[in-house]
């Protein structure tokens, strides 16, 4: 379990370090299975067993791990689980390259390695007793997923729960027999869309993610607004957002960058000043108007 | 069934080449030579370049013996150019010299033809038979590319050697390290030659021939000069390698030919010890004078136990040469003249090397270079067809390993391609 | 996973990747212990043509018929096909006059008829990846041991290598030398695919660009500096070319035009 | 800060006397330049100024294996040795302590850590030549960060003691060194002076936050694009980039699986790429850009001061003539007489794919 560390030393003296944080755990994989043609969920536990609980509870939603595989490479992925239902990371990899065609590979009780959690996450303390709205577009579901069943497990400390979610067709909707299942929940709101429907069997709404905004019905002052998805999407969302009339620091996004280290070093995810590994992923739209190229 | 030989003149053939015998009603009708290899145009390439870039262009025409083709191209450029090189500039580039001659003969002796003589696909299958001569065949080959790293800046293409000098000289510390090595490189190399006398060299193809290398003024065994040598006992200047050389097209082929007075003639390491047997000295004339007879101007494979003595030539002769680079003054030298033709003779690995360059203006306007390989391949033919006229009782299969040995013997840049030789039987 | 089945190749040029691949002496033995190498003429005569291979290792340059149907019997029986050498990646030496449509007159200076060859049709020398899909490339005229290595060690566990985005000047700063552009003379550091370790600034002298131009090089900016070193621009120009492969060709020739315009001016 | 007097005749002995605690590596001559080499204190050059590459490399080496993977486990690798490392001017120092600030903030880098630990740093004073700019920096001068510290009087040195570390290496040279006199007082003012009136670059350094700000979308981004080469040159050479990449190496000939890291670049083309390919920072003006805003205007918010040291390296580095100085000026409205100025004034018109 790697905590940012205060600097405990001055330039004089030296320091004593506990915790390499480029230091990889073992963990093993328990399950896995195909959301799309390209995205796979993972279920991974720690090997072990000592920290198997401190890790799984010990994370915010919106945090991510750095996953590698020796010699394919070490690369971030957002934990799709939640800390409210521990024993276990779940993540949803989509296969682009080298390190994710490497992990497709693996077979359940195959080893991978974990670092982390890294990562600001979402400020959830922040969100309690506030109405969430969630819009989710793609992969965008893997990072907002923790932060919906965390919610969902402690219902009682937020308001109303909105969560929109598009996806191309409905064959590249993660999570889709969970989200139907969610559907049945009358505790809150869940509307899917996809762009086309090929299938001709889709039962809900057909159109871009923003179309659901039909349905939000939120007290904009007291309303936390999560965002996730593919770079194009944030505007559109963004200007429903403000429609509605959320503050700008009521409004969160999780974004991408190149990242190597996950703690602030290799510099390779910088945005003017901020370093996505540290000081996000997780920013509010307050940041991203003042963080040039942020988005 | 009629195919053309085909031979770039400039073609380096490693991998590309294949030799085919053809026998009808049980006599030898034809042996062809086919090389494949593709077309590259080197003498086109330089056309137009700086003296410079030609030699950077031309040391590409051949990984193994790159530093001939370098050191080759280099005199022919300087003695265009009217650059007398400083001493200590000389001396290094015979050190890159013995450095490729240990390298390409340590790889081809014990890890191309003495699998051959023992009956194995490759050194690695005989490494269980011969621990010690692989390892000391691989130690050697070791020694022979750090030698060219260390001078030439990498063991392949090195650009380190340069017309009128040198970009970076390499430290006395380097200097010392590859002398200590080589003194101790000495037995092995001793250990590799004696594995001869358990060889039975086979005799079905004999025939005398004729030999050509360079020939030091000096009056030493090396491996640069002016001056060409027959085994006649006739003397050329390097710019008249023409008439030894004769380069012409063959009718049923489209590569060049080489032929001395009409006959073929061969060169390499056999050439040049026979050629300079007297100007042997130290341990590699003693192992000569044990191991020579007179077959050894008959018959083809006694090239790969030239090469052996050669590698210990070398061994021995580079710690007085790192001593003399110590002690020689170094300064780069500019051309004089923009305007000139030189001809550069080095002895490649594999036989006597000519780079013929004309420069107008600064730039090359002409060139023309001279392989070993084309001058041998006469002979080849020569002896495979002695051999196979010997052999042709045999089944095609158990022919074909003999006649490509002959061939492999001359390290011809093809050695290393395998089933070299098809044989066809009508 | 069993060990790998790989196949070494050569095409037309000088066998020096395929020498560099012998030359890693102290790592041969090693190299035919984690692979199983099923053919690498060059080393070995024994050789299994018909299996499937997982990696295929080519050099050299298409430049004849025959280069061809080697190339595509050998894509076709592999999985990963990586490019090996300048000749295979980018096309070599020979092809530094690419394009210019007087490949025929070169050759026919150099073999008389252009009918006179019946063995094989030459080609003009192409890269690799002008016939067939390559899935990865190490460049090098000739290639290094230490990058191979680890390139046979990426491949040894079925990962596919990519080549590193920076250039020669990047290894060239990490071996704190000079630099020779500052100096005024020709260097292509800037414009060439790292990996050979920067030998040859360490050396004083100028990179000729042997490991193959690098994905989007800035040209105009490098040609305009020497210009400015006092270099011509047709000298600028060749010297470019001589390792610049293909594409390089193409970009060339309207560098080479447009100075021409310049200097009429 | 204790002072002590060196003889210089003594000098070579004092350097001997350090190496007791570790090699010793110091500014020795490269062409026409300097390196830190593990040489004999007699082949330093005590004039030289600054080295070709900074002596980050001692803490964040060009390359170096940070993890090992055998038997289904990484483990860490260091590669420390003790050492001294003598030579360090007051920029250097300067820089080295934004290196400090940035690797023990949130996670302390241990490998940065543990050659920082067995580092004696000995700095050394110096005189600018026409490209430090130091003076504008505000690091002209230094009071921590190192463990000794010489400046050189001619016929003696003054010696700083920085650190405990330092206090505790002058165990290994007591017999070489004296108490200060008032004298020596003066004439280390005097000395101060006069190098203080050397300097020889003017330029509103300390505007540059803001201005950089302002001119976010000036046109000069992209004409120093147009001739940036990418080369990576300037962020190799500057003492306080500390960029870096990371890729598994399999040695075959141990079996064994090293993770690497080497020094990157933000104005390689793949710094900001992430998968599926899209590139944040396509064009080299925009990995230009970050380059400047990073190092002048982001590190401000986050250590209160620009990570420039004024060193010059970058000005003497850069082929394209790119590098702090012409940027500022540049941005300042002064037209800078740089290669790439140039560049962006001629009509020679080069299309190139
Ligand atoms: C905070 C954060 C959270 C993330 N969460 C998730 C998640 O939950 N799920 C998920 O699937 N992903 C996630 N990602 C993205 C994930 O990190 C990348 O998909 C991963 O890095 C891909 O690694 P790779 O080694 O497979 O791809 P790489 O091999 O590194 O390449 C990825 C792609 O980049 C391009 N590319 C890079 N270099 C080159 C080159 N030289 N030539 C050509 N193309 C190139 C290619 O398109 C390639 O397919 C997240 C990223 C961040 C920053
Ligand atoms: S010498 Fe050449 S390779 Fe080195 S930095 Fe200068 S331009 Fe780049
Ligand atoms: S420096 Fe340039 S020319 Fe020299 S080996 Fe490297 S890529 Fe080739
Ligand atoms: S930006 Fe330039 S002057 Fe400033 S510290 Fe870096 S290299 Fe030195």
């Amino acid at each position: 379990m790697l905590k940012a560390n205060a600097p405990k030393c001055n330039i004089r003296g030296n320091v004593v370090v506990e915790e390499n944080p480029y230091l990889p755990e073992r963990a093993r994989i328990v399950r896995k299975f195909d959301l799309t043609r390209d995205v796979r969920f993972f279920q991974v536990r720690i090997c072990d067993p000592d920290k198997v609980m401190t890790w799984t509870t010990n994370y915010k939603p919106g945090q991510f791990m750095m996953v590698s595989l020796p010699n394919a490479g070490e690369a971030p992925f957002s934990i799709t689980s939640t800390p409210s239902r521990p024993g276990l990371f779940e993540f949803c990899i989509r296969k682009v390259g080298r390190l994710t065609s490497k992990l497709f590979e693996l077979k359940e009780n195959d080893y991978i390695w974990l670092r982390g959690p890294f990562g600001n996450g979402f400020p959830v303390e922040m969100m309690y007793g506030k109405d969430l709205l969630f819009v989710a577009g793609g992969l965008g579901a893997a990072p907002l997923r923790s932060v919906l069943l965390y919610a969902l497990d402690y219902r009682d400390r937020f308001g109303k729960i909105f969560y929109l979610y598009g996806a191309r067709t409905p064959d590249d909707m993660l999570f889709r027999e969970e989200f139907f299942r969610m559907k049945e929940r009358d505790d809150f709101e869940c509307y899917l869309t996809v762009d086309a429907d090929p299938t001709g069997l889709w039962p809900f709404d057909i159109g871009v993610v923003t179309s659901l905004f039909k349905y939000v019905n939120v007290d904009a002052d007291n309303t936390v607004a999560i965002v996730c998805g593919p770079p194009v999407m944030y505007k559109y969302v963004v200007d429903e957002f403000l429609k509605i009339g959320i503050p700008d620091d009521h409004i969160f996004m999780t974004l991408e960058r190149k990242m190597k280290c996950g703690i602030g070093k290799c510099g390779q995810c910088v945005v003017e000043h901020k370093y996505t590994c540290v000081d996000g992923p997780v920013f509010t739209l307050w940041d991203v108007k003042n963080i040039r190229t942020l988005i | 069934m009629n195919r053309e030989i085909f031979i770039e003149p400039v073609a380096r053939v490693e991998g590309h080449g294949g030799i085919e015998v053809i026998i009808e009603n049980d006599r030898v009708k034809d042996v062809k030579v086919d090389i494949f290899e593709g077309p590259r145009l080197f003498e086109q390439l330089v056309v137009g370049k700086s003296p410079e870039e030609s030699v950077s262009i031309t040391s590409r025409i051949c990984a193994i013996c790159f530093a001939s083709h370098r050191l080759a191209d280099i005199y022919a450029l300087e003695r265009a150019l009217g650059v007398e090189p400083s001493p200590k500039t000389k001396l290094l580039r015979r050190l890159l010299h013995y450095g490729e001659m240990i390298e390409s003969h340590a790889l081809h002796y014990y890890l191309l033809a003495l699998p051959d003589y023992f009956g194995y696909p490759d050194a690695i299958s005989m490494i269980n038979r011969f621990p010690d001569e692989v390892m000391g065949g691989l130690e050697l080959k070791k020694f022979g590319n750090l030698v060219m790293e260390t001078v030439a800046g990498r063991r392949i293409h090195g650009e380190n050697m340069l017309i009128g000098g040198l970009g970076k000289l390499p430290s006395d510390e380097d200097l010392d390290m590859l002398k200590a090595k080589a003194l101790q490189l000495i037995p092995t190399i001793e250990r590799g030659i004696q594995l001869w006398n358990e060889i039975d060299v086979p005799a079905y193809m004999e025939e005398e021939t004729m030999f050509v290398s360079v020939w030091p003024e000096d009056g030493s065994y090396g491996f640069e000069a002016d001056t060409i040598y027959v085994s006649t006992g006739e003397t050329f200047p390097a710019d008249d390698y023409k008439k030894v050389t004769n380069e012409r097209v063959v009718a049923h082929s489209f590569a060049k030919r080489c032929r001395y007075k009409g006959k073929p003639y061969t060169v390499g390491a056999l050439a040049r010890i026979l050629n300079m047997a007297d100007r042997l000295d130290g341990l590699a004339a003693d192992y000569f004078k044990k191991l020579y007879n007179e077959r050894w101007r008959r018959n083809p494979h006694y090239n790969n136990i030239a090469q052996a003595i050669e590698i210990l030539f070398c061994l021995e002769k580079m710690p007085s040469l790192i001593d003399a680079i110590k002690e020689a003054k170094y300064e780069p030298v500019k051309p004089t003249r923009k305007d000139g033709s030189g001809t550069g003779l080095v002895e490649a690995p594999r036989g006597l090397l000519i780079h013929h360059a004309e420069v107008k203006d600064g730039l090359v306007s002409y060139a023309d270079y001279v392989i070993p390989t084309t001058q041998n391949l006469d002979d080849i033919e020569k002896y495979i067809r002695n051999a196979a006229e010997a052999l042709l009782k045999q089944k095609v299969s158990e022919m074909e390993l003999p006649l490509e040995m002959i061939l492999r013997a001359y390290d011809p840049c093809i050695s290393c391609s395998v089933h070299l030789v098809k044989v066809i039987r009508k | 996973m069993g060990k790998p089945k790989i196949g070494i190749y050569g095409l037309t040029g000088c066998a020096g990747d395929q020498l560099n691949i012998i030359n890693c002496e102290d790592e041969l033995l090693k190299l035919f212990d984690i692979f199983e190498i099923k053919s690498f003429v060059m080393a070995s005569s024994a050789k299994d043509e018909e299996i499937e291979l997982d990696v295929a290792f080519v050099e050299g340059s298409v430049s004849t018929e025959k280069d061809l149907e080697h190339l595509q019997e050998i894509r076709k029986k592999s999985k990963i096909l990586v490019a090996i050498g300048h000749c295979a990646v980018y096309g070599g030496v020979q092809s530094m006059f690419m394009g210019n449509e007087e490949w025929m007159e070169r050759y026919k200076r150099v073999y008389g008829k252009e009918s006179a060859v019946t063995l094989t049709p030459p080609l003009e020398p192409k890269p690799l990846a002008a016939y067939v899909k390559v899935d990865a490339v190490l460049p090098g005229c000739p290639i290094e041991k230490e990058p191979f290595l680890k390139l046979a060690g990426k491949l040894a566990h079925g990962v596919v290598p990519r080549v590193p985005d920076y250039p020669v000047c990047a290894e060239c700063k990490w071996k704190e030398n000079e630099c020779l552009l500052l100096k005024g003379e020709i260097c292509l550091g800037p414009l060439t695919n790292s990996g050979c370790g920067a030998i040859c600034p360490s050396m004083n002298i100028g990179c000729i660009g042997c490991w193959g131009p690098i994905a989007k090089e800035n040209m105009k900016s490098e040609a305009m500096l020497l210009m400015e070193k006092g270099f011509d621009m047709d000298e600028v120009a060749k010297r470019f070319a001589i390792f610049g492969g293909v594409e390089r060709a193409e970009a060339l020739k309207s560098l080479v035009s447009s100075s021409t315009k310049e200097s009429g001016k | 800060m204790r002072v002590f007097k060196l003889k210089r005749e003594n000098f070579i002995p004092f350097m001997k006397g350090l190496s007791k605690f570790g090699e010793l590596w110091g500014p020795v001559r490269k062409g026409d330049r300097y390196v830190y080499a593990n040489e004999p204190p007699e082949k330093f050059v005590l004039n030289a100024i600054r080295t070709i590459v900074p002596a980050k490399k001692f803490f964040l080496p060009q390359k170096s294996t940070i993890l090992k993977f055998k038997n289904n486990e990484w483990r860490e690798h260091y590669d420390v040795k003790k050492r001294v490392i003598f030579g360090l001017h007051p920029c250097d120092i300067h820089a080295l302590n934004i290196y400090h600030k940035f690797y023990t903030r949130l996670y302390p880098d241990p490998y940065y850590l543990k050659n920082r630990e067995n580092t004696l740093i000995v700095g050394l004073s110096c005189l600018p030549d026409e490209n430090c700019f130091c003076h504008l920096t505000d690091t002209e001068t230094v009071n921590e960060g190192f463990d000794l510290f010489l400046t050189d009087l001619g016929d003696k040195f003054l010696v700083w003691v920085g650190s405990p570390k330092g206090d505790e290496s002058l165990k290994l040279v007591k017999d070489l060194i004296e108490d200060t006199t008032q004298k020596d007082i003066d004439e280390y003012v005097e000395w101060r002076k006069k190098r203080r009136s050397m300097f020889k670059v003017s330029l509103d350094l300390e505007g540059m936050p803001e201005i950089l700000t302002f001119n976010y979308d000036s046109p000069i981004w992209e004409q120093m694009g147009t001739a940036c080469l990418s080369c990576g040159t300037c962020t190799m050479v500057c003492p306080s980039c500390t960029c870096f990449d990371v890729d598994d190496e399999f040695d075959i000939r141990t079996d064994e699986m090293n993770r690497q890291r080497y020094w990157y670049s933000c104005v390689f083309r793949e710094y900001s790429m992430v998968a599926g390919g899209h590139n944040f920072r396509e064009a080299r003006s925009e990995r230009l850009k970050l380059w400047y805003t990073h190092k002048l205007v982001g590190f401000m918010s986050e250590y209160g001061s620009p990570a420039c040291v004024g060193c010059g390296r970058c000005v003497v580095s850069c082929p394209v003539d790119i590098n702090v100085i012409t940027v500022a000026k540049a941005l300042l409205k002064e037209k800078p007489d740089a290669f790439w100025a140039r560049m962006a004034s001629s009509n020679v018109e080069v299309q190139h794919a």
